[in-house]
C-alpha cells in the first residue's frame, strides 16, 4: 500500500493504528494514553491483526474502541477481564494481548480476578487506568483513592488506597511499573518495553479524571501529578530494528535487562542507583513512596524468562482455533477401546 | 446370638419360595473407610453375571469418620431405579444399624460385623454375623489397612451367600486393581477365606440367590459424568474451566484424565486442548467464554453455587453470542444444601438465568449414554446457534455407576456454524459486501462471526455487552435496540430442529399422560408397568430440551390430564410448561417431591393413584 | 433566515386556536453542559404554576460530549407519561437537530440557537431562532462559564414565549441555588436579557401557552431514588452496603444525604446507621445479609447486573432465613445493555433468583409515594417472615423527577418480628421449653430467631447454608430437609395478608382487564382513558407484590381476555401470572414492548386495539 | 455455677468453650487449632457470649461449630467470609470476632474480599487454615500449593503459591502472623496476641490436611513443617490479669509491644534480632522466606492504634441491634418539613 504518508517497518501508516472516535471528556488522561498505545504499537511495528484488545467496565474500559481498529477486542463485564482475556488468548497463543482496566474495574471489584491472572502470569500488557474514582458512575471513589482525600457529594475517604504495583509485585507479577498519563514521553516508552515482555507487564498509569478528580491536592489529579512526580529513572527503548535513541546514551550510564524477543530495556543511572532486577528493592522502593506519598514512577520489577501460563501447557504448533475436526475428534475405534472397559 | 449357630426363622409367606436375581442390598460403612471398593467389586462382579444392576452411594459432605450406604439393586426385569426398602442389609457401623433394620423388607436379611451388639432384633428378618476381625486377623494385614480389607469380609461372604460366581468375582478384583498381583492377592485372600468361613459356619435360610443371566452385550457400566467429559471429548472439546465443587467435580477431573490419551497430537504428543482450573466460578465461566469467543469449543461444569455465580457472565454470552456449554451437575439446594444429595431444583433458575430478556438452550439427559450423546452435540447447537447451551444432569445420574446402553459414535460431522476466515471476508469484499458482525443476512436469525487470528484487515470486531448495531458499533436507538433483541428470540425459537426431541412411549387407551425428564426415568419406567399391573396403561413423554419442541404441545393436548413428575419442591417443569402452553395449564397435575434421595417407582405410583382418587 | 424577523407561517389547522397547559416539549443538549439546572428550573417553575407536569431525562452512558434530551410535559387533565412526539423542541445540538424535526407534531415549535445551520426545516413548523451568543456576550460571564449559562438564555425566551409567570421562574432559581445570591443574579440576568430580547424581537405564532392553575396542594416534586431512600429511613434503615451502578446510585447516595439529617442522635450526634461502599456487589448483599442476621434493618440498592452477582448469596438469606431489602432499580439488560434506558425486565430473574427451590417477595411500587411508603413497609415484612424482600423499580421511575402525592407517614409501629432476648430466653427456660431457632412453634411457618449479642447462655445458635434441623444441627437426613423446605414455602405463602394489595380500578360495562404494574401506571391511567373515548372501556388492575393476592386471581377469572402490559421482550409477568393461575392460561394476552423509552399511552392503545381486531 | 473443675477469671470452666464433636478427619491440623482457639479464650477469660464466629466454606470453615457453642456463629458461603463478618459486626460492635476459612476460602475464591477487609481493617481474628488443597472437595491444588508440587490424581502444580502473610502486609494489614498446626504452643500465643490486637489480624495457619495432602515433601505437611520450621521468634503473651507467664522471661532479653486493650506482646529476642514493627523488614523476611522456602513463623508486623473499621463510624454507644423504633424512625414534623422542600 503506497500512501504519501510515512510507514512504519510493518509498512503501515499511523493511521492504521487509530481507532474510533472516543467519547471520553475533552482532557480526560485515558484518551492520551490511548495515543501512546497507538505510538507504541506503530513504532514496534507490530501489526493490528496480531493483537488483540480485552477491557472490562468503565470510561477507562471503553478506551479499547479508541485505538486498533484492525484488532479484535472483547469490552467484557466490570472487573472480569482477567477471565475473559485468559481465556480468549487461549484461541491463538501467537496474539499480543493488551488489557486496558480502571482502578474500579481492577483494584475493587476485579481485585480476585487480577491477583490470579498475574500469578498465572499471562503474557498480556495489563494497563490499569487509574484515576483514583469510578468516573462512568459519576466519581464515587475507588479503592485507590487515597486515605482522607475529600471530593465534593463524597465527604471523606476512610481507608487506604490500594497499590496496584504493590498488588503485581506480592503476586510475584514479572513486570511491574507506574507512570502518569501527563507524561507521554514516559508512558510511551514503558508500553514499549511492556509490549516486549513475555509474561504479565502490569502498568498502573496515573491517569486523572478531569470531571470528577481532579482537586488540587489530590494525588490523581494532573496538577498534584505534575509537582509531585519524581520520575525513577528515565527510560528508553531499543528494539532490534530501531537505532534512534541508541545515540542519546553514552555507554556505562546505562544498565540493560534483556527481554524475552531479544529487545532490550536501557535504563538511565540516577543518582540512586535503582536495580529492576531486584524484588526487595522493589518492595522497599514502592512502600517507600506510599509512605511518602511519592508519585514514583518507572519499571519497578522486571523479571524475564519465566515461564508464561502458555509455556505451562504443552500445546500443538497450530493456533487452537484453526484446528479441525480430523484433528479435535477421536477416532471410532478409541470409542470401541473405552467401551470394551466399561463392560470390565 | 452363637457365631456357630446363626438364629434363622421361618418367615411364613417367603418360606422356601426362591428369589431370584430381584431384590436390594444395602451396604452400611464409615466413609474414609474404602468400602467403594468392595461395593464396586460387587456390582461390576454381578453385571459380569448378566444380571441386571445398578449401584447408588449415599454419602456425607464430610471426608472421614460419617455414615455412608451403598445400595445395589438387582433387577432380572431391568428395573435399576431406587427402592424404599431393603432385601439385604449388611451392616458394618454399629452406629446406624438400628435405623436401616426400619428399611427392611419382612423376611430379609441382616449381616453384621459380629462385634456390634445390637438390640431389639426386628423378629421377622434373618440375621447372620460376620467374624470381621477374626478373619482380619488370621490374614494378618498390616494394621493401618485392617479397616480397608475388612470390606472384603463381606465381600466374600456375601458373594458366597447369594451365590455369586466367584470366578467372576476374582476376575472383577484383578480389573480392578489393573492386575496390580500383591494387591489382588491379600484381598483375595480375604474374599476366599470369609466365603470358606460362610460355607462351613452359615445355613442359608434366606430366599435371595442370584443366577449368571445372557450376557448383557451391548451395555456398560459407567457413570454419567465420565460419560459427559467423554462426550465433550468427542465432541471436540479444546478448553474448559472449572472450580471443585460436588457432584460436578468428576465431570472435569475425568476429561483431565480422558484427554491426554485421546487428543494429543499423535505425532507431537502436543496438546489439541487445555484444561485450566480457575480461582472459582466466575473466573471458569469468564475465560470459558474468552474461549468461546475465540473460536475453541469451550465449556465449564459445575454445580448450582457455581450457576448462580455465572449468572451475569451467562448474560453477556447469550447477548454477545458466544457459544459456550454449561454442566450443570445439580444437587441440593437452595444455598449450600445438601452437597452429596441429588435433586433437579435448578430448572427455572437455568429458564431465567440473569438479568434482563434473557433465554438458553437446555439439555435434559436421561441416562449417561445421552450425557455423551448430548455432550458432544451441546457443540454443535452452540456453535450452530452462537449461544451458550446448558446441561443440566444431578448428582445420581453423574456421580452414581448405572448400567446403560453403550455410547455410540457421534453420527454426524462436526458443525461448527457460520465462521468467517480470511478468504472468506476477502471473499465479501472483492463482492463489494460489507460483513457486519450481527447482521441477520440469511435470515434465520443466525449472523456471521469471525475469530481472533483472522488477519484480513476487514475481520475485526469489537465485542461488547452494551447495546450495539449490526456492524458492533455502540447504539442506543430505541429501535437498533429492539430490532436485536427480537432477533436473539428468533435465533433460539426458530431452531428447534437442532434440540433433542422427546422421547414418547405409549401404552393402548392410556387413561392419561405422564410428563418427565433426566434422572427419573428409570424410576418412571417401573412405575408405568406398576400402574399398568393396575390395569391404568399411560402415555410418558420425557423432555430433553427446553425450548418444547412441538410433541410436547401435543402430547399435553392428547389427555385430560398429564402428570408432571419431577425431583424438587416446586414442580419447576411444570411451572415452565404451564408457560409456554397456557391453554393446557388446568390439564398439568405437578408431581413434585425433593429429599435428596432419588425417587422410587412406588413413591410415583402412590401419588398418581393418590391424585386419581381425587 | 433573519434573526430579527422569524420566519412565520400560518398552520391552517392549528390557526388561533390557542393550545393551554397542555403539550410537550423537548430540550435537546449536550450532556455536561449543565442543562440539568435550567431544565429543572422549567419544570419547577411549572409545577409552582399549578400545572400538572412530569419531566424525562433521556442521557447517553457517558459523562460529556454526547447528544442528550430533557422532554417536559405539561398536562392540565393530568396525564403525566410520555408522549411520542413534541410539540416543542428547543435545539441546542447541531448533531441531532434533524432527527428532532422528524418527532414534531404538525404545527410544532422549533426553538434553536441561531448559530446552527439547519437544512431542509419542515414545512409545516414555526421556528424561533435564538441568538445564544450575542447575548452571553452582552452579560460578559467568564468563558469557562459560558456553555453552562447558555442554558438559561432558552429559559428565559422560552418561558416568555409561552407566557409564563416570571416571577415564579425568579422564585425558583432562587430556590434551586439555596438563595445564593451571586449565582442567582448572575443566572437571572441572562435569564431577564433574553426574555427581553423575545418580547422586542419574537413575534409569537404559534398556539402553545401556559396559565396558571389552582395550587397542587397535596403534590411534591420528586425523584423515586429519592423516595425509596426516604422510605427505608423512615423504616428504621440502620445498614446499607452498595456499589455504584446506574440507574440506582443515587438511591444509596440520597440515603448518604439524608441520614445525618434524619437519623444522628439529637443528643449526642451519633449515628444510628452505618453505609459501607462495598468492593462489589457479591461484598454488598454479603455485608447486608450479615447485618440483618445481626438484627439490623439491612438493605442494598442495585440494577440487573448486581442482582445477578447477588443470586447466591440471597439465596443463602432465604435459606438461613435473613431479613434484608434489596432494591432493583431496572434498566435495560441482558448483560450491561442500555445502563441509561428503563426497563421492566428482571421480574422473572426476581422471581426464580438463585439455584434450587427459592421464593422471593417481590415488591412493585408505582410512583415515587409508593417507594416510600414500600421502603418502610419492606422491613416489617421482612423482618416477621426472615426473607429477603425484592423491590423492584425502574429508571424512568427512580432518576426522573415526578409530581406525585405527598408521602404518607408511616401508619403503623415498626414490626421487628419474632425475635427474643436475654429474658425471652430465661424465661423460656424457666417454663422448661427449649427454643429451636428453626422450629414453627405458632405454626404459621414462622420461628423465632435471636440476635448476637443476647448475652444469655442458651441464645446462641449456629447458622449454616447447609441442611439443618430445627434446632440448627447440621443434618442430612431426608425428612429433616422436606419439612424444612415445606416450612419455608408455608411461611411465604400463608402471609399475603402482609403483602401491598393490588389497585383496581373499574369502568361501567368494561369490555376487558388490563394487568400492569410498576412504572407504567401512568401510560395505562391515560391509554384507558384513549380507549373510553373510543367507547372501550376497561378494567385494570395493577399488580403491587407477588406472591399474587387473590384479588388477581378474581380479576383474571371476571374477564374472557385480560391484556398484561409491560415493558420487557418476554411478557415476564403473563409468565408468572400463567404459571400461578393455569386455569385462566389462555385469558392472557401478553402486550410487551421494550426498547429502553418509557411507554407511551399511545402505543398501549394502538397495540391493544390491533389485538383487539383479532 | 459452683462446680468441682478448675474455672478462669471469667468463672468458666475448660469445658464452657468447647464446641460440638468434630466431623473432620482423624489427625486434622484443623482440629488442634480450634482447641487451641479454646484454650486462647480461655485462658484470656474472654466469655464465649462476648465472641461472635464467621466461616465460609470447607472443612477448614466447618470448624466454628466445633469450639465455643455459646458463641453465635455463621458458617456462610464459599469465599464470602469477610462481607458476612463485616455486616454482621454491625450489630453489634461490642463483640469479639473470630473468622475461620481455608486457603481455597481466601486465596483462591475469597481474594478479593478478603483483601478489602483487610484494606478496611474490621477488627476480626482472621484464621486461615492453610493446607494447600481444597480438602472438602477432594484435594485438587489450592492457590497456595506450592509450584512443582506433585500429588497423586492431581499431578503437578504449575503456578506459584498465594503468600497469605504478603498479601495482607501488602493490602496494610495491622497484625499479620504465620504459625503452625503442629505448634499449639505457639498457635495459642499467636491467638492470644491476636485477640488482644484492635484490628484485623491475620493469622496464617499451615494446617496439614492428612488425607490429600501430607507428601513428605510438601509445604503443607507434618513432615515438613516439623523439619523446615524455623520459628522467627518465640512469643508468649502477658495479660493484666495474667502472672503466670512473667517469670518465664527475665528483663532485656524482651521487646514489648502495646496492645489497644493495654496488654503487651513480648517479643523474645532471637540471634536475628527482628522488629515486627518494621514493615520493611516484613516484606523483607516473608519475600526472603519464600525464596529460600522456609517455613518462617511468628509475628510479621503488627501495628497498634490504627483505627478500625468502626471507628470511622461515628455509632451509638447502644449497640445498633439494640435500638427501638423510638430511636429508629425519624418523627412526623421532619417529614412535614421535607415535603415543604419537594413543594419548591
Ligand atoms: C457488576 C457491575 N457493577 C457496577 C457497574 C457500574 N459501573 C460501571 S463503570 C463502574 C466503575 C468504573 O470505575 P473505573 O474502573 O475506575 O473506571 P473509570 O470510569 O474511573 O475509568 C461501575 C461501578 C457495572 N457496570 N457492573
Ligand atoms: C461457590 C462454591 N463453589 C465451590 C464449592 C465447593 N467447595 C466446597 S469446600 C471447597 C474448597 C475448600 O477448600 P479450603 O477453603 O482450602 O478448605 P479445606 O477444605 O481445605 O479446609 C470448595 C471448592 C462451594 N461450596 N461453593
Ligand atoms: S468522567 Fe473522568 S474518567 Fe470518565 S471520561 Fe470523563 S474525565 Fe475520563
Ligand atoms: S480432608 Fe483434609 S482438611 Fe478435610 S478434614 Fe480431612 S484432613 Fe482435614
Ligand atoms: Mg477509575
Ligand atoms: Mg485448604
Amino acid at each position: 500500500m503506497a500512501t504519501q504518508t510515512q510507514v512504519n517497518l510493518a509498512g503501515l501508516t499511523r493511521n492504521e493504528y487509530k481507532g474510533s472516535a472516543s467519547t471520553l471528556c475533552q482532557g480526560c488522561g485515558h484518551n492520551s494514553i490511548s495515543n501512546q498505545i497507538v505510538a507504541a504499537l506503530y513504532e514496534l511495528n507490530i501489526v493490528p491483526e496480531n493483537v488483540v484488545k480485552f477491557s472490562g467496565i468503565g470510561c477507562s474500559s471503553k478506551s479499547p474502541a479508541y485505538f486498533l481498529n484492525r484488532s479484535f477486542g472483547f469490552n467484557g463485564l466490570h472487573g472480569r477481564m482477567s477471565s475473559l482475556a485468559t481465556g480468549g488468548m487461549f484461541g491463538d497463543v501467537t496474539l499480543k494481548a493488551v488489557g486496558v482496566s480502571g482502578d474500579g474495574d481492577t483494584a475493587s471489584i476485579g481485585m480476585g480476578g487480577f491477583k490470579h491472572m498475574v500469578r498465572r502470569n499471562v503474557p498480556i500488557v495489563y494497563i490499569v487506568e487509574n484515576n483514583g474514582v469510578y468516573g462512568l458512575t459519576k466519581g464515587q471513589f475507588s479503592a485507590t483513592a487515597e486515605k482522607g482525600l475529600e471530593l465534593k457529594h463524597r465527604g471523606r475517604n476512610a481507608f487506604g488506597p490500594v497499590d496496584i504495583c504493590m498488588e503485581a509485585l506480592a503476586s510475584n507479577a514479572t513486570f511491574v511499573a507506574r507512570t502518569f498519563a501527563g507524561d507521554p514521553k514516559q508512558v510511551k516508552e514503558i508500553l514499549k518495553a511492556a509490549f516486549s515482555h513475555n509474561g504479565i507487564a502490569v502498568i498502573d498509569i496515573i491517569s486523572p479524571c478531569v470531571t470528577f478528580h481532579n482537586k488540587e491536592d489530590s494525588f490523581h489529579s494532573y496538577t498534584w501529578g505534575k509537582a509531585n512526580e519524581s520520575p525513577l529513572h528515565d527510560i528508553s527503548y531499543v528494539a532490534p530494528r530501531d537505532e534512534i535513541f541508541i545515540e542519546d546514551y553514552e555507554e556505562g550510564t546505562t544498565q540493560e535487562v534483556t527481554l524475552h524477543d531479544g529487545a532490550t530495556v536501557v535504563l538511565k543511572k540516577l543518582e540512586k542507583e535503582y536495580d529492576p532486577c531486584n524484588i526487595y528493592e522493589a518492595f522497599r522502593a514502592i512502600e517507600e513512596a506510599e509512605q511518602n506519598h511519592w508519585l514514583l514512577t518507572g519499571i519497578f520489577y522486571i523479571e524475564p524468562g519465566v515461564p508464561t501460563l502458555f509455556d505451562s501447557y504443552n500445546l500443538v504448533e497450530k493456533p487452537l482455533n484453526r484446528l479441525t475436526e480430523a484433528e479435535l475428534r477421536p477416532s471410532k475405534e478409541s470409542l470401541d477401546k473405552l467401551t470394551k472397559h466399561f463392560k470390565l | 446370638m452363637s457365631q456357630k449357630q446363626p438364629a434363622t426363622k421361618e418367615i411364613p409367606q417367603k418360606a422356601g419360595k426362591k428369589i431370584v436375581n430381584d431384590f436390594c442390598m444395602t451396604f452400611s460403612t464409615i466413609n474414609g473407610s474404602g468400602s467403594a471398593t468392595a461395593n464396586s467389586i460387587l456390582l461390576r462382579s454381578l453385571f459380569r453375571m448378566g444380571i441386571p444392576v445398578n449401584g447408588k452411594n449415599i454419602f456425607p459432605s464430610n471426608i472421614q469418620g460419617l455414615p455412608t450406604w451403598y445400595s445395589i439393586r438387582l433387577s432380572k426385569k431391568g428395573y435399576l431405579a431406587r427402592v424404599e426398602k431393603d432385601d439385604i442389609v449388611v451392616a458394618m457401623n454399629p452406629a446406624t444399624i438400628a435405623s436401616e433394620m426400619q428399611f427392611m423388607v419382612t423376611g430379609a436379611v441382616l449381616f453384621y460385623a459380629d462385634d456390634i451388639k445390637i438390640e431389639g432384633v426386628r423378629e421377622d428378618i434373618i440375621t447372620y454375623p460376620m467374624p470381621v476381625r477374626k478373619l482380619i486377623k488370621e490374614a494378618d494385614v498390616p494394621p493401618n489397612l485392617r479397616d480397608y480389607v475388612a470390606n472384603m469380609v463381606y465381600v466374600g461372604i456375601v458373594a458366597h451367600m447369594i451365590g455369586m460366581d466367584m470366578d467372576t468375582v476374582y476376575k472383577t478384583l484383578d480389573y480392578n486393581f489393573k492386575g496390580n498381583k500383591k494387591a489382588v492377592d491379600s484381598n483375595w485372600k480375604i474374599i476366599e477365606a470369609a466365603a470358606k468361613w460362610a460355607s462351613e459356619n452359615l445355613v442359608k435360610s434366606d430366599p435371595y440367590n442370584v443366577e449368571k443371566m445372557p450376557e448383557l452385550k451391548d451395555y456398560i457400566m459407567v457413570d454419567g459424568n465420565t460419560a459427559s467429559a467423554l462426550g465433550s471429548i468427542y465432541g471436540g472439546l479444546q478448553f474448559t474451566a472449572w472450580y471443585p465443587i460436588t457432584p460436578a467435580s468428576s465431570l472435569a477431573e475425568s476429561a483431565i484424565e480422558y484427554l491426554p490419551q485421546l487428543r494429543n497430537d499423535p505425532e507431537t504428543g502436543k496438546a489439541t486442548y487445555a484444561v485450566v482450573q480457575a480461582e472459582d466460578e466466575l473466573a471458569a465461566i469468564g475465560m470459558a467464554i474468552g474461549a468461546g469467543w475465540a473460536g475453541l469449543r469451550s465449556m465449564t461444569s459445575t454445580s448450582g453455587p457455581g450457576i448462580s455465580l455465572m449468572s451475569e457472565y451467562l448474560g453477556l454470552a447469550y447477548f454477545t453470542e458466544v457459544p459456550v456449554v454449561v454442566w450443570n451437575v445439580q444437587r441440593v439446594g437452595p444455598s449450600t444444601g445438601l452437597p452429596t444429595r441429588t435433586a433437579q431444583g435448578d430448572l427455572t433458575q437455568a429458564a431465567f438465568l440473569s438479568h434482563g430478556d434473557t433465554q438458553f438452550v437446555i439439555l435434559l439427559p436421561g441416562c449417561a449414554s445421552e450425557c455423551f450423546e448430548f455432550g458432544w452435540k451441546a457443540f454443535d447447537i452452540a456453535e450452530r446457534l452462537q449461544t451458550p447451551v446448558m446441561i443440566l444432569t444431578d448428582l445420581d445420574l453423574g456421580m452414581n455407576t448405572h448400567m446403560v446402553k453403550t455410547f455410540k459414535y457421534p453420527n454426524k460431522p462436526m458443525d461448527r456454524g457460520k465462521v468467517l476466515w480470511e478468504e472468506d471476508i476477502q471473499k465479501l469484499v472483492d463482492e463489494g459486501k460489507i460483513w457486519g458482525r450481527y447482521a441477520d443476512v440469511d435470515g434465520d436469525g443466525i449472523p456471521y462471526r469471525t475469530l481472533p487470528g483472522n488477519r484480513n484487515t476487514r475481520a475485526a470486531y469489537f465485542a461488547r455487552g452494551t447495546g450495539h448495531d449490526e456492524m458492533t458499533r455502540y447504539s442506543e436507538d430505541p429501535a437498533v435496540w429492539e430490532h436485536g433483541m427480537d432477533r436473539l428470540k428468533k435465533k433460539i425459537s426458530s431452531h428447534k430442529e437442532l434440540y433433542p426431541r422427546p422421547e414418547i412411549q405409549k401404552m393402548d387407551g392410556a387413561k392419561f399422560g405422564i410428563i418427565a425428564y433426566g434422572s427419573t426415568g428409570t424410576a418412571i419406567d417401573e412405575a408405568r408397568d406398576l400402574l399398568a399391573a393396575r390395569d391404568i396403561p399411560t402415555d410418558y413423554l420425557r423432555v430433553r430440551s427446553i425450548p418444547f419442541n412441538d410433541e410436547v404441545c401435543d402430547f399435553l393436548h392428547a389427555y385430560d390430564r398429564t402428570y408432571v413428575v419431577e425431583m424438587n419442591r416446586d414442580g419447576q417443569m411444570r411451572q415452565l410448561l404451564a408457560m409456554d402452553y397456557s391453554d393446557c395449564g388446568s390439564r398439568m397435575v405437578s408431581v413434585a417431591h425433593t429429599d435428596g434421595m432419588p425417587l422410587s417407582a412406588e413413591w410415583i405410583v402412590n401419588s398418581i393413584l393418590k391424585l386419581e382418587e381425587k
